[in-house]
């Protein structure tokens, strides 16, 4: 089993490998994506390994176009730059990105509201802002992608505590209180969310209210399921399509796209590994060149 | 560094302007000071995790930190009690997880409570940008109809004098020093890099001192062999000091992979306070300084990663 | 170029996203159009002359010229009657003299008057830092106390509001066109820059059509092997035109040296209206391409100047 | 002959040879100097090669500390780069510029008034701004230089029409009105101008009002000849010394500096050189390698 947490009932795959490769459809060819590390990286390596060879991929590490040969843990693993067409500085490419020149983003978060704001700050719970209930890394670069790329993707799994009528905090926003023009009045360049790709089904959002709903939803999952895993009242596309199982050559270009299945699979996938020398071999095994 | 005193060498004589070399003891002694304000160059890559070593090593206290995304340097700093405060973007082990140490310090004051103040990335980006320019602030389209701005009062959304349309201004950051580790160095300070740069250039300029690590130390005449790598020019540098290995267990482009087996492990001990403290014991307070630090992690696995870089990535 | 519409491709099929080679004529017709506005890369140094000359015989008019210091490329510009207005920091000959083209345009209207507004260098290189972000301003503790500031409204001093402290504004640069001298270049667009690199990196960004010129096409896989030397990202790239010796006079770091007896001459030819006519006929309209220009000149001259260079600087 | 313009009467250097060797001293071992181009660039050359090998020259075109090989005609030429530290930006220099980084610039111009302030810009005549007499090039770095630097050296030959009582245009501030605190009040951060170097002495500035007095004289030259030459009621220094001839070496090391005299000797030089073979052939000869 690749991936993490269980097969889904009767498949092949995890919901976190559906996930991906969902997600990487959500890119096209000769597109730039400022991706976010995680499973978001791994579906852009994915979409270039499959249908989009030409995807740019930029890290705001300062990384613009790497080969991607191997999978980064971070953006700032060397193997962010491996044979980079522009290996420049981080304020460059923040630059380049509020100059328009990246078309998509794709982000996680812990938190998400009904109009696409994300929260990756601080959970209150019964504290506040300074003494939450738990402190997340923050905005690193989420907020700058959310602000001015051209579209962003969410990646989120679907969750009652995740999907909220209120985020605790936005760190980036979405279309804000979804009032017409409410980026553009703040100042806003970029197009807002496009997409949240969740592990149930996905969800986009009507251009008018910039309310999110439910587009489509994954084999075996049933609407009442995700209504139930969402903090307010859910407006399900009238023509709800589900998503197709994965094909097999998929789910290997998954697989060998995280081969020790680190991102996919986590912290446990870590105690698989019989120590560094494994994990080295199988970096060198599926090695991209 | 501000106008009113140069650094680099001001008050150096010439030979110690040749030649900043000096140990890893030295220049964090030197340079951090109880409260200093200090930033850290890399992006969770290149990070010199041996300067943080040697500054809990030394004990300081105080330190505000001002960074843009950062994992195990603020994480062990917090942990050991060397911060007060962190003006940055991220804190967090990306796929690994969340800091657990700033976790503990924000949310239950274990060992002290840090004070947080949140940016974007490009952000904090702007704010070296501005520093490395001696401007007092820069403009930027980040942050506007977000959270931040509500708790942070620095950030000053106004109407652009020129198009009337809102954007958000951010003060400069020019921290007392900064740390910086470079593939390559001579003993000037003329520091090159290879790979993604980060915010180094404007970290570098901002700060009133710095300090550049390096995994080599080259001459000056092959410094100006490929003058155009010289990402750092000597008048920004105060002190240059060879430390192989200094940024594991991150990757350094062209020297070294990440581990993300042993940061997996340092996670995982960190979840607790004295599962972090005895890691501390063992790899930091236990190894008088980066050497003793190496043998303690392993050559064997210190090679391993640099075999593994060296199939990607040759400098 | 603005948030609105992203350059260097959106509007091109995926064939010439990957290849955007085509000849200079083409180049110039497609971007420089009557009324443009436009930047040049380089210093006084890697110009490209060779664009100059085509936009000459072109017959453009009208141009906004936005630049930092120039010499050949303003002065030949504004003598062929192709600029409106020009608002720059420096317009001149450095050692050899004044640029006659210009003294008779401003002090006589000379073929035509030309609009000035001035700045400093550093002031258009904040105002083009502040276009490559996409930002609509940017300061600066330059022209404070200077008559810039009085015969130029667009510098707008304002209270730090940080510190209080007088500090000035200059508006972002955005022009139509930039056309950037780089030695290599892949068809895609990624543009490699040796020796200074003056505002281009930011020029390239602010345009709204960015043009490559360079002395060397080579492959994607050759940038690669060196990422940290391409200055200019290819989605910033409009057209890509192998122009060998596109510089001279001027000179181009590692290919060849500035000859100042040609520029000498040029300026004593044109120190009248009538000898900088004939220059024009014989050197631009006699020419009907670079390459017939480089006849003109001589290649064994050129040549002279590549070995002069390449005993100092190689690539 | 070698320098502009016939020797200086019984002595085996023009005016402008001396000009250049007495700028020269001005620079210190070990200093950064933002240098333009013309005999300031000769100057710092000197400097390199007889007292203050260690010389720092940065350029605006953004090559910082190159080893001097050749002259420069422009702060743009190749051989502004050759063997340089470090190759960057404009923009990057002059943030170091605004840092503080440099200590010396050494300026011409056309016009200086008595507290320093620079004109570079335009002569009025009968006209303006708008259509002067005589459009000169424009502040170039010469603003940013005279705005941020340590001190400032100014090189200009002393003529009537040039030491004036007012400036037509203030390109470059120096102490502007010379009240206290002048240059700090409009926010300037550098020390603003410390020498004015001429074709028949030195002047310098006085601390407290900011004026320009003459300091040292040139052998030979008579204190009156200079007070005819300026435009003001000029101060002259009661403890006036004369500059020393220069050395031999002096005179030759700064000859070879300008192997074929076309900084020094300007557009007539160009017609004593047979062709561009001859100038390749001197350059060659006089790289100090």
């Amino acid at each position: 089993m690749h991936g993490s947490g269980e097969y889904v009932k009767g498949k092949n795959y995890t919901a976190s490998e559906l996930m991906a490769i969902t997600t990487c459809k959500e890119f096209k060819d000769w597109e730039v994506a400022f991706v976010g590390i995680g499973i978001p990286l791994v579906a852009g390596i994915l979409a270039k390994r499959l249908h989009a060879p030409n995807l740019i991929i930029v890290y705001e590490s300062g990384s613009i176009g790497p080969e991607k040969l191997r999978v980064d843990f971070n953006v700032g693993d060397s193997s962010a730059a491996d044979g980079a067409l522009c290996l420049t500085s981080e304020w460059h490419v923040f630059g380049d990105l509020q100059c328009g020149y990246y078309d998509i983003g794709v982000l996680g978060g812990a938190q998400i509201d009904r109009y696409g704001n994300l929260n990756t700050t601080a959970i209150f719970g019964e504290g506040d802002y300074h003494r939450p209930k738990v402190r997340l890394p923050g905005s690193g670069g989420g907020n700058d992608i959310g602000s001015s790329v051209g579209r962003v993707v969410i990646m989120m799994r679907l969750e009652k505590h995740r999907f909220v009528e209120k985020v605790d905090f936005i760190t980036t926003p979405g279309f804000l209180d979804g009032s017409p023009g409410a980026r553009k009045r703040v100042g806003l360049l970029g197009g807002g969310p496009a997409a949240v790709v969740t592990s149930k089904g996905v969800f986009r959002f009507r251009p008018e209210t910039g309310e999110m709903y439910l587009h489509t939803i994954y084999p075996g999952v049933d609407v009442e399921e995700i209504r139930q895993s969402v903090g307010w009242d859910l407006i399900v596309s009238e023509d709800l399509k589900v998503v197709a199982d994965p094909f097999d050559t998929e789910l290997s270009a998954l697989r060998s796209a995280d081969p020790a299945n680190l991102i996919l699979g986590g912290a446990e996938s870590r105690k698989h590994l019989s120590g560094y020398d494994q994990f080295v071999d199988l970096t060198l095994k599926h090695a991209v060149k | 560094m501000v106008n009113e005193v140069a650094k680099g060498g001001d008050s150096l004589s010439s030979s110690s302007k040749a030649n900043k070399l000096m140990t890893l003891k030295e220049a964090v002694s030197s340079y951090v000071k109880d409260g200093s304000s200090i930033t850290f160059g890399g992006f969770i890559g290149r990070d010199c995790l041996a300067a943080v070593h040697e500054i809990i090593r030394q004990g300081v206290k105080d330190l505000l930190v001002i960074d843009d995304s950062k994992t195990d340097v603020i994480d062990m700093l917090v942990g050991a009690g060397c911060v007060r405060r962190w003006e940055g973007a991220y804190a967090g082990y990306g796929s690994i997880g969340l800091a657990n140490n700033v976790r503990r310090a924000v949310e239950r004051g274990i060992p002290f409570s840090v004070e947080m103040e949140d940016w974007s990335n490009a952000a904090v980006s702007m704010r070296f940008l501005a520093g490395g320019l001696n401007l007092p602030f820069m403009a930027t389209r980040s942050m506007l109809g977000s959270d931040m701005i509500k708790y942070n009062s620095r950030i000053k959304v106004i109407d652009d004098p020129y198009s009337g349309t809102p954007v958000a201004l951010v003060p400069a950051a020019r921290p007392d020093v900064a740390i910086i580790h470079a593939q390559k160095a001579d003993p000037m300070g003329n520091a090159q890099i290879w790979g993604f740069t980060g915010n180094d250039e404007n970290k570098a300029r901002a700060a009133k001192h710095t300090i550049i690590t390096c995994e080599e130390i080259i001459t000056t005449e092959q410094v100006r062999s490929q003058g155009n790598l010289t990402l750092i020019p000597f008048y920004c540098v105060d002190a240059v000091v060879q430390v192989p290995y200094a940024c594991f267990p991150q990757s350094c482009y062209g020297y070294y992979a990440y581990d993300v087996l042993f940061c997996g492990d340092y996670h995982e001990m960190s979840k607790t306070r004295e599962g972090f403290l005895s890691w501390l014991d063992r790899f930091v307070y236990g190894c008088k300084d980066h050497a003793e630090y190496c043998r303690q992690v392993g050559w064997k696995r210190l090679e391993s990663m640099t075999r593994l870089e060296r199939q990607f990535n040759r400098i």
